[in-house]
């Protein structure tokens, strides 16, 4: 099961990664339900965090971080590039339906 | 699960395990290919009683009986998915691809064979599920194949809108698991099964071409799955994604707040990559053919592969053209319709090599060439509609017109099939062990080129002219009305071309069983699967695995002994 | 083979641009401001991919004439292409293609970037199974409000859009059947659909737009020849779709005014 | 598989290195990830989109759904990481504490479920809804009032959380494929009995789960 990548396998970066993930998690939580701050502020801190969760997983639970860097990059770009247009073209519309839309 | 290489050796016994539920890919392969040919006969006898209403809409057909205008929708539905998903994604992909793919990098199997077969049954399941909907209460849905909601989301919106289209719905998803599954198998197989030496800049176009098709298939039928999911919940449990507050008839239905452009948007991120993966594997095939039966080697291989890397990089990126009319932001039309020129560049690259490696060639007319020649024509007439359609001011005016039907068929039904009738006629010998008769093969070919040219030719001036596309009949708007000869003219077109592909299946049969024999490289090719026997053994090359020496498409190498350098032979000095 | 297939390519290539050039079957006249920047870009559009059809096609069945295999054919030139070509080609489909696209988008923009010009004719469009109803706000300038709740497709006009008779605003609304509209004035529509998605497709106008419900989509247009140009629904939307149709009615300024006092004393 | 497992024990020089130096099982497993990520992510965009297009977007979680969703965040999280040490474990060989930190991903994954399904039924008592279903009888608070003007809100929510459950669920029964192999139809048959007594007959769950089951069962 072993394949060439050498990789530090010591056990104690996951426990790490895994207390950090739960803090952030808290973290995420009280500011949510504290409201601290204004609404699009709000969103935009609470992806940013999960964006670094995921990448926490990702790289760390999932292994990624320890995979080739052709594949790393790879695979993050192509799903990456297929959200980042999802977003130039969807959401506009959808803004749109808050200016067009039959009242 | 890892069972080692020894058991792999002997092909398993009973006939089940052999035939049915064969883990082999070139049983799966085969299987595949006659699901396809399941399907295009029952697209094609669609397509033949929707011509035949479209002209005589009160006639009352044997068997059929008259045909309604519901009907006609529900045959153009059931036409138009069975057409792109069960022929067009099966036979290229799953058929020649999953036949050829592993013998051409020399790999004795995909990677996961068990995965395989159960995407071929998932894919039959689904095709058995769409088949289905023609014989529930209501009939088969008339929401067309591009499925837009409100109308494919409200069964009361019209009949066919029940149990029809929660089975058409069912069945796409279906469809989508099995092909996520596929293009998995196929991406990993080409990257961890190659022969020593097969590099990937020596990998055979065709390879390319499906590996490259595998990698749209993985990222777009996703999304397409999640969009089904979300239109069964509408259908279903009265959510509203795709559906605002609407009144069908008078009654008010319970929807409100959705929209019918977020499934557009779905569905085309999807659909345009889509039609792609139909396209890229007869691109594949086209070129590997030309190679060798013009006895060059093909022009630009490297421009070829980053032409069919960057198609499907900007693929992803155009699924809005088909929305300019949509009501979507008109600022978003600017972007896809730069990016949609953008993607006829790669197009253009590819069509100058075709035309660059039959130049100064010895061109051997076999039938596949025949097909391929075929198939470079059709795209470009098909393809140049493209640039009319990828401007939103000239689609102002095209836009589901028959100019758009014209556009499509010639590129993708029938380009793309002439890339499947070029596969069939290649690879058949090794496939089946026997020669396809070449008369009949050319026979067909002229036929059905002239054919299909002068079904789908037309539709192009008619869409000029305004005619809008999906109406069952023409007597009803009065400048269409005139229009109603030049259709007569495609529908008998259609009846001769329908006709002649019988010659092609009676062909196929009857060389299944009687041909003459094959011999091991019947065309004097260089890729691998020529190097083994016919058919190859149930490991492909008989226990050894092959070394690769040479490129794919190794013609009239100076100083060669034969004309052609096939991909094993022995290294040369001095040469590639 | 080889001649025989040169023979067919050619003659479909021909057989073919000759339908196109001779205009046999073409887009109808134009009668809306915006259709000569259109045809002139269809035009324009059309001679460069003329060209390259031609080129493309008659080249493939001249190449598969010539090079067919002859015992006296030269040995092949032994070649992986040619790179330059490559970027040759590269560069100029890009230009190409860019550039018409850049050409084509004035228009584009001009009508859906800006509003309706001041003074524009107000008409609201509303698609349903089948059949399209217009309405005009009359001389309040003011479309009264709708109630889904209030739709009677069978009972037509004003019942079938669900207008709101309590609203003020609504009493002098018309709604018709057919569209009239005077020639030379922008015509600043809204579109608006109450069950699937319909297209409000007039070709000799060179306009299309999408009907979606729950959006209510404001498109213009300016007709300039007086005439009566049919409406086809260009949006599957169900067993009705081909007979989806209506006509538009462009009168001088002095008909319509005639035709909308006429209606509006209809309605008293 | 054998040329999977080829690859994957190194036959030497049989074939060209693997693009992304991993084997053909793990190659796989990425591309699964990719693609499933996007089917997830097509839903969450469907989500979004919905929010954006809607000026007020109901917020009516209280106090007791977040510290829910927080434990349940935090299960799987933990999931994860004995995940990890599971496959420490196999690479050690160590067969028993493999098989131990499957169990424990697996009781964690459980725990997400039975939490996941204890909310949902809290909510849908509410009177938290998909318009398709029946009204929850005599609910009126604050969800049932949300599920009547925001029918978006129930929507998305049991859309893409259910998604989500069975995304789990099936990873929780695959996981016990590979735990226990021939063991694991006896001890899901067990968990069935189980769920067939604790779950209360008016729960949504119990259509699913274990009314259809006897159902099927007693028709017989
Ligand atoms: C195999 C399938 C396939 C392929 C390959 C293509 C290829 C292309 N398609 Fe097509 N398309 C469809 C299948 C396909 N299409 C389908 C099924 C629909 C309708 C769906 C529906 O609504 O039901 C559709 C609809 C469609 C539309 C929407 C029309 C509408 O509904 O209003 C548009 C608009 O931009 C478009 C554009 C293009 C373009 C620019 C290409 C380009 O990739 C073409 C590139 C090729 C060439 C340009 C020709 C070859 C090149 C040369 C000879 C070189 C020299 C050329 C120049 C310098 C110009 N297509
Ligand atoms: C691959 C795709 C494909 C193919 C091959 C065809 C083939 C044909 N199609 Fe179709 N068609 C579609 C895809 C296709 N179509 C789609 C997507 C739509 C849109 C649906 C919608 O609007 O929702 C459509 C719509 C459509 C319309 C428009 C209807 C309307 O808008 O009202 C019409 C009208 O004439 C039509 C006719 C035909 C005809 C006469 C053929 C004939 O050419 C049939 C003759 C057949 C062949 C020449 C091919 C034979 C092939 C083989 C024998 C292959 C062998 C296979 C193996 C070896 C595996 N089709
Ligand atoms: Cu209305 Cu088509
Ligand atoms: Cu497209």
């Amino acid at each position: 099961m072993h394949d060439a990548a050498t990789h530090d396998d010591s056990k104690g970066q996951y426990f790490w990664v895994w207390g950090a993930l739960l803090v952030l998690t808290a973290v995420e939580v009280v500011l949510a339900y504290r409201q601290v701050f204004e609404a699009v502020r709000m969103l935009e801190v609470l992806l940013f965090l999960s964006v670094i969760k995921s990448a926490l997983i990702i790289g760390y639970f999932m292994h990624l971080k320890f995979e080739r860097a052709l594949m790393r990059w790879l695979l993050v770009l192509s799903v990456t590039a297929c959200f980042v247009i999802m977003y130039f073209f969807f959401f506009p519309d959808a803004d749109r339906i808050l200016k067009l839309g039959v009242k | 699960m890892a069972t080692p290489a020894t058991v792999h050796a002997h092909a398993p016994q009973g006939f089940i395990r052999k035939y049915i539920f064969s883990l082999d890919h070139k049983v799966i392969g085969i299987q595949y290919f006659f699901l396809a040919l399941t399907a295009v006969f029952v697209g094609m006898f669609l397509s033949l009683l929707m011509r035949i209403h479209m002209i005589w809409p009160a006639y009352s057909l044997p068997l059929v009986g008259e045909i309604k205008p519901e009907q006609y929708l529900s045959l153009l539905t059931m036409h138009g998915t069975i057409m792109v998903f069960f022929v067009l994604t099966t036979a290229p992909q799953g058929g020649f691809g999953n036949y050829v793919l592993p013998i051409q990098i020399g790999a004795p199997d995909m990677a996961f064979p068990v995965l395989n077969m159960l995407s071929f049954w998932t894919t039959f399941v689904g095709f058995v599920v769409i088949l289905a909907a023609f014989f529930v209460t209501g009939g088969a849905p008339l929401h067309g194949w591009t499925g837009y909601p409100p109308l494919s989301a409200l069964s009361s919106a019209g009949p066919g809108e029940q149990l029809g289209a929660d089975l058409w719905i069912t069945s796409i998803a279906i469809f989508c698991v099995a092909s996520l599954m596929g293009a998995l198998n196929f991406i990993t197989t080409t990257l961890d099964l190659r022969a020593k030496g097969m590099t990937m800049m020596r990998m055979p176009l065709t390879v390319w071409s499906w590996f490259i098709t595998a990698i749209l298939g993985l990222l777009a039928f996703g999304v397409l799955l999640s969009a089904g999911i979300l239109l069964l919940l509408d259908r279903n449990l009265g959510t509203s994604f795709y559906v605002p507050l609407v009144v069908v008839n008078g009654v008010v239905m319970g929807h409100k707040g959705g929209s019918p452009l977020l499934w557009q948007h779905l569905f085309w991120f999807f659909g345009h990559p889509e039609v792609y993966i139909a396209i890229l594997p007869g691109m594949g095939v086209a070129s590997q053919i030309l190679s060798t039966f013009s006895r060059k080697p093909i022009f630009g291989y490297k421009a070829m592969v980053y032409a069919m890397l960057s198609i499907g990089f900007f693929g992803f990126m155009v699924w809005g053209h088909h929305m300019f009319m949509s009501g979507m932001s008109p600022y978003s039309a600017f972007a896809f319709s730069i990016l949609t020129m953008c993607i006829g560049v790669p197009s253009a690259i590819k069509t100058f090599n075709w035309l660059g490696t039959m130049w100064k060639g010895h061109l051997r007319f076999h039938t596949p060439m025949l097909y391929a020649i075929g198939f470079v024509s059709l795209f470009v007439s098909g393809g140049l509609s493209g640039p009319f359609l990828a401007q939103p001011v000239l689609d102002i005016q095209l836009h589901d017109t028959y100019f758009v039907v014209g556009h499509f068929h010639l590129i993708m039904g029938v380009a793309a099939i002439f890339g499947i009738f070029a596969a069939t006629h290649y690879w058949f010998p090794k496939m089946f062990g026997r020669m396809m008769n070449e008369t009949w093969g050319k026979v067909h070919f002229f036929i059905t080129l002239a054919g299909t040219y002068a079904i789908f030719m037309p539709m192009h001036y008619l869409g000029m002219a305004g005619q809008t596309r999906r109406y069952s009949q023409f007597t009803e708007v009065a400048y269409q009305t005139k229009l109603i000869p030049l259709q007569t003219f495609m529908t008998y077109a259609a009846f001769i071309t329908i006709a002649a592909q019988f010659i092609f299946v009676i062909n196929l049969f009857w060389s299944l069983f009687k041909g003459p024999k094959a011999s091991d490289n019947p065309w004097e090719a260089t890729t691998l699967e020529w190097t083994t026997t016919t058919p190859p053994p149930h490991d492909n090359f008989g226990g050894v695995t092959p070394v690769v020496n040479h490129g794919p498409y190794e013609y009239g190498v100076p100083g060669a002994a034969k004309d052609y350098v096939m991909q094993t032979d022995p290294p040369m000095s001095g040469a590639h | 083979m080889g001649l025989a297939l040169m023979v067919l390519i050619w003659l479909i290539t021909l057989i073919s641009t000759y339908f196109f050039v001779a205009k046999t079957w073409w887009l109808p006249a134009g009668a809306a401001a915006a259709a000569q920047w259109i045809d002139g870009q269809f035009a324009l559009t059309f001679v460069l991919m003329g060209i390259i059809f031609l080129a493309a096609q008659l080249g493939l069945g001249y190449i598969v004439w010539r090079y067919r295999e002859q015992p006296t054919s030269p040995p092949v030139t032994y070649s992986h292409g040619n790179t330059k070509l490559e970027v040759i080609w590269t560069a100029l489909t890009l230009v190409l293609f860019i550039g018409l696209n850049l050409m084509g988008s004035r228009v584009w923009a001009s009508q859906r970037f800006e509003p309706a010009e001041t003074g524009a004719v107000q008409v609201e469009v509303t698609g349903m199974q089948f059949a399209w109803y217009f309405r005009y706000p009359g001389p309040d300038g003011k479309y009264g409000t709708t109630n889904p709740k209030l739709m009677d497709p069978s009972a037509g006009g004003e019942a079938a859009i669900g207008m709101n008779m309590a609203d003020a605003a609504a009493k002098d609304d018309i709604v018709t059947g057919t569209m009239y509209v005077p020639v030379n004035r922008e015509v600043d529509l809204s579109l608006r659909a109450v069950d699937v998605i319909h297209s409000f497709f007039v070709p000799a106008l060179r306009f299309k737009q999408d009907a979606v419900p729950g959006l209510n989509i404001h498109m213009h247009f300016k007709p300039i020849v007086i005439g009566e140009y049919e409406i086809a629904c260009a949006e599957l939307c169900g067993l009705g779709h081909y007979k989806m149709h209506g006509v538009v009615h462009v009168v001088s300024q002095e008909d319509f005014d005639k035709w909308l006092a006429a209606r509006e004393a209809e309605k008293q | 598989m054998s040329d999977a497992a080829a690859v994957e024990h190194g036959m030497p020089g049989a074939y060209e290195a693997p693009l992304f130096g991993a084997y053909s099982k793990k190659v796989g497993m990425w591309l699964f990830l990719a693609s499933d990520s996007l089917t997830f992510g097509a839903l969450l965009v469907a989500f979004s989109y919905n929010r954006i297009s809607m000026q007020a977007w109901p917020t009516p979680f209280g106090r007791d759904s977040i510290t829910n969703a927080t434990i349940m965040t935090a299960c799987l999280l933990s999931s994860s990481l004995t995940m990890v040490l599971g496959v420490f474990a196999s690479q050690r060989g160590d067969r028993a504490w493999t098989r131990y930190w499957l169990l424990a991903t697996m009781i964690f994954g459980t725990a997400f479920i039975v939490l996941h399904g204890m909310e949902w039924s809290k909510l849908i008592g509410e009177g938290l809804t998909l318009p398709g279903f029946p009204k929850t009888a005599g609910a009126s608070g604050e969800f049932a009032a949300v599920s009547q003007a925001v029918p978006q809100f129930p929507a998305t929510f049991f859309g893409l959380t259910a998604m989500h459950m069975l995304h789990v669920t099936i990873g929780v029964i695959y996981l016990g494929v590979v735990a226990f192999r021939k063991w694991f139809l006896p001890i899901l048959g067990v968990i069935y009995v189980a769920g067939y007594f604790l779950i209360p007959a008016d729960n949504v769950f119990h259509y699913g789960f274990t009314r259809w089951g006897s159902r099927c069962w007693f028709r017989r």
